[in-house]
């Protein structure tokens, strides 16, 4: 089943804080441990991209509005 | 011609402001300065001006940098202790360079010291009471018609500079009524387009700020200051000369102690001594190439300061004359006004 | 010329008032003036005073400590002041209610018994003040009694100007004191 | 850009696409986040100027693409009365720190609040002065430790919190005064609302409306952004409890 | 010999002061100075002053106020927007004639400005950002050593004087750290007959204000406290000389620059240049007489002030040389530190 | 003295034998009175330190045989902290204006009280400027003329006046504050007795202590002294009500 | 019968505030509209003496410290 | 001799504390040293640098803008402090997580997988920044590698000197990284 929703969240603008990755219901994001962006920090990305609801928790969530939410249209 | 009425200065002072177009004040009581407040709030229901009694003078100097990025015509007055209090917004206002207007009506100090006049405050005007290296244009009215003519010209030359502009006035000039010569009432429309009133997509935003965290862009802040200053001080020297061009002694003296050394300068001639009268009236900008050009001349033998301080602006006479006569300096404190038989006293010991 | 002036009394014996008008009157005269308040917490004590300065030329302070003219409505006053007369000036005192008479003799004093002759004679001790004034202009000329009446009523505001014929009286009442 | 996807959150346009200069996790972006979709939303950029004094968020004007001014420490509410009288059709707002707001501008706070100055404050409550380190704020926690109270403040001798919205709630010239917070998607979406009111409210002219926001600080906690959220839950909202102290256009309706 | 330690500046200072005898601490954070009042925070257990972070420097201020007209060995520690809010309480303090000490450790403005070093609050400092005329003694330290140094002597000094006492530091000097000898902790014991503690049967009762209404009563706190200024200046002019013996060029800095100036100084000599290194300690009361004999040394060819600003103490070496010879200024601002290079090239420039 | 006469009513000794420069049937001089005859009672003059910033009351150190300091205009909070802080066993006073208090010293009132400061407040609420020449106060009542607010306070404008004592009895280190007045014999033992109490809650070190006097300004409310009393039963009471907002010493027995 | 109180009010202390007068159970305070002490002051004195039942009401009230009461000894 | 360096990384490197270090220690063997921390709100952006200078003359300025090395730990700050490496000096930098290696070749330049080594090779990446010192003394002599332990214990609280052996190796891990 194709996801109906997906993130785009942009590598550099995240700061990793994590705040998007514990409030995701489906538990889709994660950090990235072994990768940092150009600032050292470990950044978050869709790991789990077919769970996606598109609720947007992640995007209110995440200070830096680093986050893009995409829902399925129709 | 203007209209002829007998005011106090502080209410004289006021009028003008209403008359140059003033749209917002922000003030605090304080003796001898608060019949600016009271006038301004008698007048209130008659014009436009927006009129706060603020909590503090801390609140009202930081009101007038608001309403002066907002793009208003603003004041606000005090006296000494209370200009002590705004020295951090004044200073933010200089760095800011937001145009506004002050008059500080000073009395005796330090500290609560007293109510009478005084001109305790010259250094704390001219070098920076505040923090950094900043400069006001400093006018030192000597009488209540200079109280309205100066309170124009500080609106002009506040927004012609983007600079705050001082009116360095007294106790005895607030508090007294003399015959003025009200201008006209001007309509204002401030031309301000730096200022903070909403972003308009025709334009950036428009930011006020006198933060500049990394040193380069401060010092680079700094040097466009500072070079404003040199043009202030090129353009905007402004003194009064009285009997000067065959003068061995040049007595002088700004504000109110100006008008007592003409009498000192008469009472001189009388006795056949030829003494004359030079006044700054921009005490920042100081006329130091006037006094420098005195003191080139072989004619004259010495300089007076007459001050009610312990000496203030004999320091910026020194340096104008740069060693190349005497300059000496008499001065009364507390609120003495000194006569001027007194100074001519002090004068003539000096003539050995 | 110049003649430095103070007027001094209680707070509410209109000492303020009076030296004002006649500043202004000098002023209409084409006269340089100055007035000078006593200010801030010195009333508290219910004292106050005013100098008042007319010169034909610009006026250099508008505090003076040496007076040509000293005007005392109260004995605090008097006492204050009398030292402060120039030689040969003039010191005018109201007697009803000052009991101590000045004592110099360098000076020219004036008794004005202005309560007195309010109350009695003006049925209203508030033109006191009137009084006094009038027997000043009568005792030097400073400005002319024509100028003190202009004076009135461009200071006056206009719901008050029926009560210029009293201060009128009371001036001229006051300059009758003064032979 | 996916096909066959529609957008249904992206940055807001009045955020300026830099990246700020805030810890990760920090509240500041959340909030600032918050008020630029409002702008946005509310479609008044040409009618927003905003205050910012001094305090983690000094830098604030490099972030948001409206009118502002920075503000000498303490001084936002001062400065943002004077501009609202000035221009009492533009909508305005200060963006405090709590030494800011309830330190040394206590004074411009409570009379701004008296007298019932049109505009939004937006109180920044952390804790802490984050800007300088990490020292002792008036709404630091009982035994909390910071750099001045390095052994935990002690409410003997310092006093307790101060409770801004609280006390500013009984200032007749507050219409609208709430308390909220980031720690959830529920709570932050609650937070906007909020902010959002309080906007409306300052465009009726109904009086002062103040929004606190019991915020973190992950670096002068010295604890990490998720450990910031239990901190707040655990410590902050029983001291500090979330909800409308004050609603004067709600009770005006009701009545 | 004292305990050797490798500290900040900011916690040398603090330290200096509780072994000092510090009774109370009164202060505010902010960059670059915070360290001082953490430093007193963490150590508070070990001793016995009052500590209070106030509300605001206002508070600050007139905390310190209160607590020396009670007697107390007392501090405060700001940085250049801090200490302009503490204009009106310095000029009580001053006119209260109150025993305290101030640290200022300066960062560049005006406004916000920027957090790094700068030494543009000097005219601040010595010429009187506060009302009337009243002067603090003003030690500029140029190391951390000179933190501890001075602040002893600071204490001692306003004790001596009845006078505030004031550290004009700097950014970096407050946030380096280097090696310091830390002196022994002294016990102090105030011998205040005047502090307000309490009306005993033996005593009339102690008043502690700075408010003199009446203007000769004024007047004559003025000259009180002009005379003791005379006094300090004649006593405690504090300076340091290198390699002046045989100077053609004086080159003179207060505070960090003068760190600066020595190497300027090495580099000349290396190029044959003879320049030395003029260095007032204390810029109030300020060195005066020592510049005019210099000036009427005819071997000496110009001066040069070396400062992180845009002028200051430059006028007043102008003031003590009077003419006799050139002075030249070089400076650099918003938190920038010259190099020795630049320094030295531009006491080049002036060698024609 | 009559002969087979004792003295029921005296002058204290404390209140130096001096006139006040208060004007005819001002309260400032009946507090002082009263403060004095409490130092008496108590024997404390060796221990007592007061604090006295400019309004009318600056020159009270002329009046007060005990030692005294003069403090800048909102500053005596500060001043009696550190005073109290360094001398703790003494008795601190500050004795303020309505413009001193809860205008320019709105800071340090608030984290005086806040901090529970062990001195006394004694605040003089005469809701105007009296030593300036009788400007509006925070404290001015609604629609009351003064020099600044010529046509009436205007409440839209300018607010309400503020009530401290109401608002320092919500802060934690505040032990007992109470608003007293003086227009009657009844009235006047009533504020002797508050600020007995307060002293006395001082020497036990309970915490801040604060009396607010409802007071009067006859020169600057334009009106006699006897019309004052009139004044202050008819338009100020209403709106300051007397009576006593905090005792927690009081609220400790009862437990 | 003697009265059971006395009061003495200082002349040059009174500032003819009045307060005394109108809280004076007894009425026996009155000011003095015909004289003034040296302040220009109506001052307030003892009326009726008869009356006085040394209550100190007036004495209370007196912002001045004017008053000094007496009472009957026994 | 005066030797100039800054230390600069992300702030929770270690960078500030390194220089401490070595500043310490540079004093314990009789130098002059200075240590000058970048401070404020800089640091919010995560970065953080210190200056150290060590000399055996007193130190002018502790501010300076050219070094004689620069220990850099990220990619902002080698972009930063590479042109700033006085002709001839030396730039020390972290490779395993700098991907972009400096370009001058009129410096000595020195990489050092420090990250790597300590997670690896000692299990701890947090004595990081003790290899980078260690690479940094034997690169230049400016302190003994005794003195930099005799530093260790010295300004660790006792309670951590059982981590003193572990400092030790990486220190010298980091010496052996330069040839
Ligand atoms: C007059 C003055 N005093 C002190 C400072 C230093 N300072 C800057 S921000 C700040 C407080 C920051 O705390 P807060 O307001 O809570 O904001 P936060 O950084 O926590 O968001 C201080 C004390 C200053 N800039 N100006
Ligand atoms: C910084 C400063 N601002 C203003 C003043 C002027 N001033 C003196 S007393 C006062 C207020 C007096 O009112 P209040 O505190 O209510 O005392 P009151 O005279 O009514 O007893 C003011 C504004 C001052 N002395 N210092
Ligand atoms: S939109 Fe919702 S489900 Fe999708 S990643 Fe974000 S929080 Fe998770
Ligand atoms: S909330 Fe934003 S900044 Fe934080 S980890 Fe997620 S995407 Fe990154
Ligand atoms: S220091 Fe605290 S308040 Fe400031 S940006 Fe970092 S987390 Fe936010
Ligand atoms: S002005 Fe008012 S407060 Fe001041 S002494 Fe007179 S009546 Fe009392
Ligand atoms: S003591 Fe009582 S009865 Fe006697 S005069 Fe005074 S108020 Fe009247
Ligand atoms: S109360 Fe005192 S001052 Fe007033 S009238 Fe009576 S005696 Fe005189
Ligand atoms: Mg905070
Ligand atoms: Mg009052």
């Amino acid at each position: 089943m194709p996801a109906k929703g997906y993130v785009e969240i942009s590598m550099e603008g995240c700061k990793g804080c994590g705040l998007c990755v514990i409030h995701c219901p489906s538990k889709c994001l994660e950090l990235n441990t072994s990768d940092t962006n150009s600032y050292g920090l470990h950044y978050s990305y869709l790991a789990k991209e077919d769970v996606c609801i598109a609720c947007a928790n992640c995007a209110i969530m995440c200070p830096d509005a680093a986050i893009t939410v995409y829902k399925k249209v129709g | 011609m203007g209209e002829i009425k007998f005011m106090k200065g502080n209410e004289a002072l006021a009028e003008a402001a209403i008359r140059s177009g003033l749209q917002g004040y922000f003030g605090y009581p304080i003796t001898p300065q608060s019949e600016v407040v009271e006038y301004l709030a008698m007048q209130e229901p008659n014009h436009n001006y927006v009129l706060i009694q603020a909590e503090s003078e801390v609140a009202s100097v930081n009101m007038v940098y608001g309403a002066a990025a907002a793009g208003a015509r603003v004041m606000t007055t005090t006296s000494s202790p209370g200009f002590s209090l705004m020295q951090e917004g004044v200073s933010y206002i200089a760095c800011a360079e937001l145009p506004c207007v002050f008059a500080n009506i000073v009395r005796g100090g330090p500290g609560l010291g007293t109510i009478q006049a005084s001109q305790g405050d010259y250094f704390q005007a001219v070098k920076g009471g505040g923090h950094g290296d900043y400069h006001l244009i400093v006018l030192a009215p000597n009488s209540v018609q200079e109280m309205v003519d100066h309170c124009r010209l500080a609106f002009e030359l506040a927004d012609k500079y983007r600079n705050p502009v001082m009116l360095l006035s007294d106790g005895s000039i607030g508090q007294m009524m003399e015959k003025v010569v009200l201008p006209e009432p001007i309509p204002y429309k401030p031309d301000k387009p730096w200022a903070t009133t909403g972003k308009t997509p025709d334009r950036k935003r428009n930011i006020i700020t006198s933060l500049y965290i990394q040193s380069e862009d401060m010092e680079k802040k700094n040097q466009t200051i500072q070079a404003k200053y040199q043009e202030i001080t090129k353009n905007e020297i402004r003194y009064e000369k009285y009997r000067v061009d065959d003068a061995e002694i040049i007595i002088s003296a700004f504000g109110l102690t100006s008008r007592i050394c003409k009498k000192v300068v008469d009472l001189a001639r009388e006795e056949g001594i030829k003494m004359g009268l030079f006044r700054p009236i921009t005490v920042w900008p100081f006329p130091t190439d006037q006094f420098a050009e005195f003191a080139a001349q072989d004619r004259v033998k010495f300089f007076l300061s007459a001050e009610m301080n312990a000496g203030q602006m004999v320091e910026d006479i020194r340096l104008s004359v740069n060693g190349k006569k005497p300059v000496y300096f008499y001065g009364r404190q507390g609120g003495i006004v000194p006569t001027p038989e007194e100074i001519l006293n002090a004068a003539k010991g000096h003539l050995k | 010329m110049l003649v430095e002036m103070i007027f001094s009394g209680f707070g509410g014996q209109g000492v303020l008032s009076m030296g004002k008008l006649l500043a202004y009157a000098a002023m209409k005269e084409g006269k340089e003036v100055s007035w000078m308040p006593s200010y801030g917490p010195e009333m508290r004590g219910g004292t106050a005073n005013c100098i008042v300065n007319i010169s034909d030329e610009p006026i250099s302070s508008p505090v003076v400590t040496a007076y040509d003219v000293v005007v005392a409505l109260n004995l605090p006053s008097l006492r204050k002041f009398e030292p402060r007369v120039k030689k040969g000036g003039i010191l005018i005192w109201e007697s009803s209610t000052i009991k101590q008479p000045p004592t110099r003799d360098d000076i020219k004093t004036y008794a004005v018994p202005a309560v007195d002759m309010a109350s009695n004679d003006l049925k209203n001790v508030k033109v006191m003040n009137m009084l006094i004034l009038g027997a000043l202009v009568k005792a030097m000329a400073v400005v002319k009694t024509d100028s003190l009446l202009l004076a009135l009523k461009e200071t006056l505001p206009p719901r008050h100007h029926n009560l210029i014929p009293l201060n009128q009286q009371a001036i001229e009442l006051g300059m009758a004191q003064v032979k | 850009m996916k096909e066959g996807y529609e957008v249904v959150y992206k940055r807001p346009k009045t955020l300026l696409d830099k990246r700020m200069h805030y810890c990760p996790g920090c509240f500041h972006a959340t909030i600032h986040k918050l008020l630029m979709e409002i702008v946005e939303e509310m479609g008044i950029q040409e009618k927003t100027v905003g205050v910012c004094p001094v305090g983690c968020s000094v830098f604030a004007y490099d972030y948001m693409d409206i009118d502002m001014q920075e503000a000498a420490h303490g001084r936002a509410a001062a400065v943002a009365t004077a501009i609202k009288r000035m221009l009492p059709d533009r909508y305005v707002f200060s963006y405090q720190g709590d030494g800011d707001l309830a330190a040394i501008g206590t004074a411009e706070t409570i009379h701004a609040c008296n007298r019932g100055e049109k505009f939004t404050f937006i109180f920044i409550n952390n804790g802490i002065y984050g800007m300088t380190g990490g020292q002792m704020a008036p709404t630091t926690l009982e035994g909390q430790k910071t750099t001045t109270s390095p052994y935990g403040r002690n409410v003997q001798k310092l006093g307790m919190p101060l409770k801004m919205a609280e006390m500013v709630s009984q200032l007749a010239g507050v219409a609208y005064a709430e308390r909220v917070s980031c720690n959830t998607p529920a709570n932050t979406r609650k937070a906007k609302k909020a902010l959002k009111k309080a906007f409306e409210i300052q465009g009726k002219g109904l009086g002062t409306t103040f929004i606190e926001v019991a915020s973190n600080c992950p670096s002068g906690w010295k604890c990490t952004p998720v450990e910031s959220l239990d901190w707040l839950k655990n410590k902050v909202y029983p001291y500090f409890p979330l909800g409308v102290f004050k609603d004067v256009p709600a009770v005006k309706e009701e009545v």
